[in-house]
């Protein structure tokens, strides 16, 4: 398939002399989910961020819809969703604000309906006016989480998204990643949680030899 | 020479010393600079060899 | 034109060139730079005003001169190097900062023994010495900014915006206090003019001042060779170099 | 990409950056009152003479005002980059240009402008005389807008940076130095009964040259600064 | 058992009018482990707070071998070791310095040779060196777990222990719970994880009603 | 607790705050770097003529040397409570007085020496009259400790504070300000041939007030600070 969607050929990354993946090649078209594995420090992050365009420090190619990244950043942007380690959100203001100006910033005109919508689905009835930093830290995980309802996308990049997040809430992720998936999304994550989602999926485990 | 002897170079009718300081600082920065790069140069070579030395053993074990 | 941008681009070939040309550099350099000094030591008379203490000229002008030269150089590769993305002028442009650093903290240095004996003062607020000053503090920043990167393609790049940056606000610093000084201008002091040097006064100048130009271009050679080392030592053609060919 | 769109997410980040520094109160209020407080410093450290402290006034004045906005330059992308709020920055199809423009407008309305509209106030203080009041105000709106421009760029550039922090005064105020310059002798012209008009025009060139430029370098800058 | 180690009685505490526990009761003797269960927001690090002796925002009764917690202050600190939400080490400085900072302030004498051992046991060998900003995040947690080996305590009160650590690593953290609580050692700690320890353990839920 | 216990504890505190400056750098280069650039702006923004600079030297220095000490101070205990440490810090069995008084000891060595070390390079710059660089060393000295203390309290009551920071220069300068009369008068007192010893006393004096009290204060401000 030549219009695949992200493409990774021969990736090679070291930090320190010391060689996080190399040759790295892999495929991910729309409908597939791709977990990353690895224990600590193998790399996992160090590759989501080279995929995001958010690092440059590797060797090789990175190809959206067959051309590379850097030809084709606008469109690739305009359909990646990345979420990293980070919190990703100001702490003194409402997660109502945050998502305002997340929405703003790629363009997605949504009412506070649909934001509100957002918030109710991961759990946060009730504190959409409180400010951020008087959440506890799941529910402010949440409050980033919530980005992925109300941001249209292709493609979501997710660095450990159950981290701070209890059970319940684990789960019902794992649902959200199953009807994107389904809906022809492509999902690329990390996790150290054994993923449980309807469909099948591949795993690719970084180097185990590191810690 | 326009000076009339060689403590007269030296005196400099007073100035001597503000000119010497200077030209002595001036060839001591200059020298410096000389010296840091032998100094690295020393040292770049030295972790290369190292470096070989390291692959030369991984390789043929 | 660009096959000659690719190979002057090329740390390898760079480093080849500049070995040939480092030992020409070195002695005519550090010719004009000792002999023009000995001449404007011992043997150009002394100026009638201000009597012996012009001498420290033939050092003073040479490092300003040369300092200001090296920033421009310096923003120069920073240019290249982003535009480029030429490893080299990195490399280049890493290297002159400490250097241009040094000269300027010279001129500094001279210029303030300078003036003791001929204003009475260590320092004075004029607008060429206030720029010098200024000039120093922007090395000074690239120097800090470039150590405080861990990576160096990051610190690399950043430098070289900085440089940028600096360089196109030079000019606009140095007319601001040219300007601001010609508001105040206080009369007691001023710089010899000139027109009243005598010719004989300056030619150990032009010595020195042309020595200053090589034993920078020496220098920079210097540094940008080792920097090279540094960055490449893990490829074949540098460990061939300093290990020798036949391991 | 349309020009309302662009407009919505200049409108999006100023208000988003404007509520957040209003909220912290710290970003707005403590140039302020460092602005102050240094100010009633001076007297106390040189001697309460009025007619000296009228002579000096207007350097105090703007080099304090520049401190003051130097002090203030350190948070503009720092706290976007420690929540990671940059990366989602830089993550979107719509170009950073403007959001850089709006941040730094932002940054300049809730610090630069606040310190301009309080300096007659200090003129008093130091006993700026009446004729330099006009100048002051003037100057330090203009002035401090390409204050933030410039102040922008070192913060973009160092917000990366575990170590090396206030490096930023380093990288910083030499390139302050002709604003300052023109800043404070537009005043003294203006206390002598000269023109100080020209001044004015010169800092607004320095402006709308700021303008242009600055913001391509910030974003550059917040690229490495981020790519580490 | 009037000398038992930990003992809360009745403890209350509220968050902006919202009521996160009422009438909390339990006690922790030596050789027990406890878990603190909840969804996202209950309670449960304003709860560990509390009884770290950090917070002061509650009624009721908080007691250590049998006496207040303002009283027996000294002696309890000394046998308390707490692992919060937060880094708990400083990113310019070595593992082995933060290490060495740790047990300086708790008067733990410990040579380098046990602090390497330390690191060494949670997986940080070739690393001791390194600063802790250039490790991953599941590198910088190790480094804070790393002091229940250097620091001796009677309690470990731990705060989401296992975030950001991978599968491997939960498994030995559970393990090292697991002989700390057979040597005659109580824990406290809160986790989104199934816990799987060798022992009996007693979980307590705080409100579920909240997200 | 035994006598070397204590030591013990003191040591690995400045051991450890020490070693973290120097690594970063910037907390130690930027009141330094401040200081040399601040005090070269004061000449450009009231102009060059030496006899009015000499005239004014003392009180720039002193004002400049006490806003480089106050921008320091605000990261005494800020890094340690984003980073958790400062709970460490707490929970600890040994008292946390001598911790305190560590951090305080090793904030000083860092920005206030260094800092009165380097006063007579500017004292030249500013055309400070030779008579009063020793003053300026000495009083500098003994001032920024103080300063060091006081900054310390403000620094602990306001490092929990998200919204609000305004605090910190609202708390402090005005309990700079005896330090920062009796030191100016002091080297000023040096200039006119008059003596300065009695000043310096009085710095004295209130060098020991802080060592004795402030690092109470300072205690009690961070349990209320992580206490919230
Ligand atoms: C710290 C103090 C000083 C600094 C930073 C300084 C800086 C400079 C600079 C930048 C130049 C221009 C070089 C060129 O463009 O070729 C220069 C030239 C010169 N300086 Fe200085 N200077 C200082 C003090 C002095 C003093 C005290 C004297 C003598 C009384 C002096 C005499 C000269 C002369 C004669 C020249 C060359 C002739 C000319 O271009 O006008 N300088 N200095
Ligand atoms: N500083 C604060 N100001 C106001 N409310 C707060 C503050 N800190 C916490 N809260 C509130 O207290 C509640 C409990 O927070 P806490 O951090 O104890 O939850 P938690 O059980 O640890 O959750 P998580 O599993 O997400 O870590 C949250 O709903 C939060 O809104
Ligand atoms: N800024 C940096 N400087 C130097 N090394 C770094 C830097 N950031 C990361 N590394 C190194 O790169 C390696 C990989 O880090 P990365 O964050 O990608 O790991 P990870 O797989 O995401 O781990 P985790 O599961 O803990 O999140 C780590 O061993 C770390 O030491
Ligand atoms: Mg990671
Ligand atoms: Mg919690």
């Amino acid at each position: 398939m030549l219009n695949s969607g992200l493409e990774v050929k021969q990736l090679y990354t070291d930090r320190d002399d010391r060689v996080l993946f190399s040759d790295l090649s892999f495929q991910l078209n729309a409908g597939q989910l791709l977990q990353i594995a690895g224990p600590n420090g193998s790399g996992k992050t160090s590759l989501l961020r080279i995929l995001a365009g958010l690092s440059s420090r590797y060797s090789g190619e990175v190809l959206w819809q067959g051309k590379s990244l850097q030809k084709n950043r606008h469109d690739y942007l305009q359909q990646l969703l990345y979420i990293g380690h980070g919190a990703g959100i100001k702490a003194v203001l409402s997660p109502l604000e945050n998502l305002r100006w997340s929405c703003a910033l790629r363009g997605a005109e949504n009412s506070d309906v649909v934001l509100l919508d957002a918030l109710n689905k991961v759990g946060l009835r009730g504190f959409e006016e409180q400010p951020c930093f008087s959440l506890s830290a799941g529910q402010q995980r949440r409050v980033n989480l919530a980005r992925l309802f109300c941001i249209p996308a292709q493609l979501w990049i997710l660095d450990e998204p159950f981290t701070a997040i209890d059970q319940g809430g684990v789960c019902e992720i794992e649902q959200w990643l199953s009807e994107f998936v389904s809906g022809g999304g492509s999902v690329l994550l990390t996790t150290h949680h054994k993923l449980s989602v309807s469909q099948d999926f591949s795993v690719i485990a970084l180097g185990a030899s590191n810690v | 020479m326009y000076f009339n002897s060689v403590s007269e170079l030296f005196s400099m009718s007073g100035h001597g010393s503000y000119v010497w300081f200077s030209y002595g600082v001036s060839a001591l920065v200059l020298a410096t600079l000389v010296i840091i790069a032998r100094r690295r140069r020393a040292a770049a070579e030295q972790h290369i060899r190292a470096l070989v030395r390291r692959k030369d053993a991984t390789t043929s074990n | 034109m660009s096959s000659t941008f690719h190979k002057w681009g090329s740390p390898r070939w760079f480093y080849q060139f500049s070995g040939r040309l480092l030992p020409w550099l070195a002695i005519l350099s550090l010719l004009l730079l000792v002999g023009g000094a000995v001449w404007g030591l011992a043997f150009v008379p002394a100026d009638y005003k201000q009597g012996n203490s012009f001498r420290i000229m033939y050092i003073h002008v040479p490092a300003a001169a040369v300092a200001m030269g090296a920033y421009m150089t310096m923003a120069t590769a920073g240019a290249i190097h982003l535009i480029w993305r030429m490893k080299l002028a990195a490399m280049v442009m890493k290297a002159i900062a400490p250097i241009g650093a040094s000269l300027t903290f010279l001129s500094l240095l001279t210029g303030a023994v300078w003036g003791k004996p001929t204003w009475g003062t260590w320092w004075v607020w004029d607008a060429r010495i206030t720029s010098v000053l200024i000039l120093f503090f922007l090395y000074l920043g690239v120097i800090a900014l470039h150590q405080a990167f861990e990576n160096r393609d990051a610190a690399a790049k950043a430098c070289a915006v900085l440089a940028i940056v600096g360089a196109v606000n030079i000019p606009i610093i140095y007319w601001s206090v040219e300007w601001w000084y010609s508001l105040h201008q206080p009369a007691s002091i001023s710089f010899t003019g000139e027109s009243t040097i005598h010719p004989s006064m300056l030619r150990p100048l032009m010595a020195t001042l042309c020595g200053m130009y090589l034993f920078f271009g020496w220098l920079l050679l210097l540094y940008t060779r080792i920097e090279i080392l540094e960055r490449e030592k893990n490829t074949r053609w540098v460990q061939d170099l300093i290990c020798g060919e036949s391991r | 990409m349309s020009e309302p769109k662009l407009l919505k997410l200049v409108i999006a980040v100023l208000h988003r950056d404007i509520v957040a520094s209003l909220r912290r109160g710290s970003e707005w209020s403590n140039p302020l009152v460092f602005f102050v407080m240094v100010c009633a410093l001076f007297p106390l450290g040189i001697g309460p003479q009025p007619d000296r402290l009228a002579d000096l006034a207007p350097g105090i004045l703007w080099v304090v005002a520049l401190l003051a906005s130097l002090l203030a330059t350190d948070s503009l992308f720092r706290g976007d980059f420690d929540d990671a709020t940059l990366e989602q920055m830089l993550l979107t199809h719509q170009s950073l240009y403007p959001q850089v423009l709006a941040k730094t407008l932002a940054h300049w309305l809730v610090t630069g402008l606040p310190l301009s509209l309080l300096s007659p106030m200090l003129g008093l203080l130091l006993h700026l005389p009446g004729e330099g009041t006009v100048p002051l105000m003037l100057s330090l709106v203009l002035g401090t807008s390409v204050l933030s421009f410039i102040g922008a760029i070192g913060a973009a550039l160092t917000v990366g940076l575990r170590k090396g922090g206030l490096l930023l005064s380093l990288i910083v105020l030499p390139l302050y130095i002709p604003v300052l310059i023109f800043g404070s002798s537009a005043v003294k012209a203006a206390i002598e009964g000269a023109a100080y008009l020209p001044q004015l025009a010169m800092l607004g060139v320095f402006f709308l040259g700021a303008l242009a430029f600055a913001p391509l370098a910030i974003c550059g800058a917040l690229r490495i600064s981020v790519d580490q």
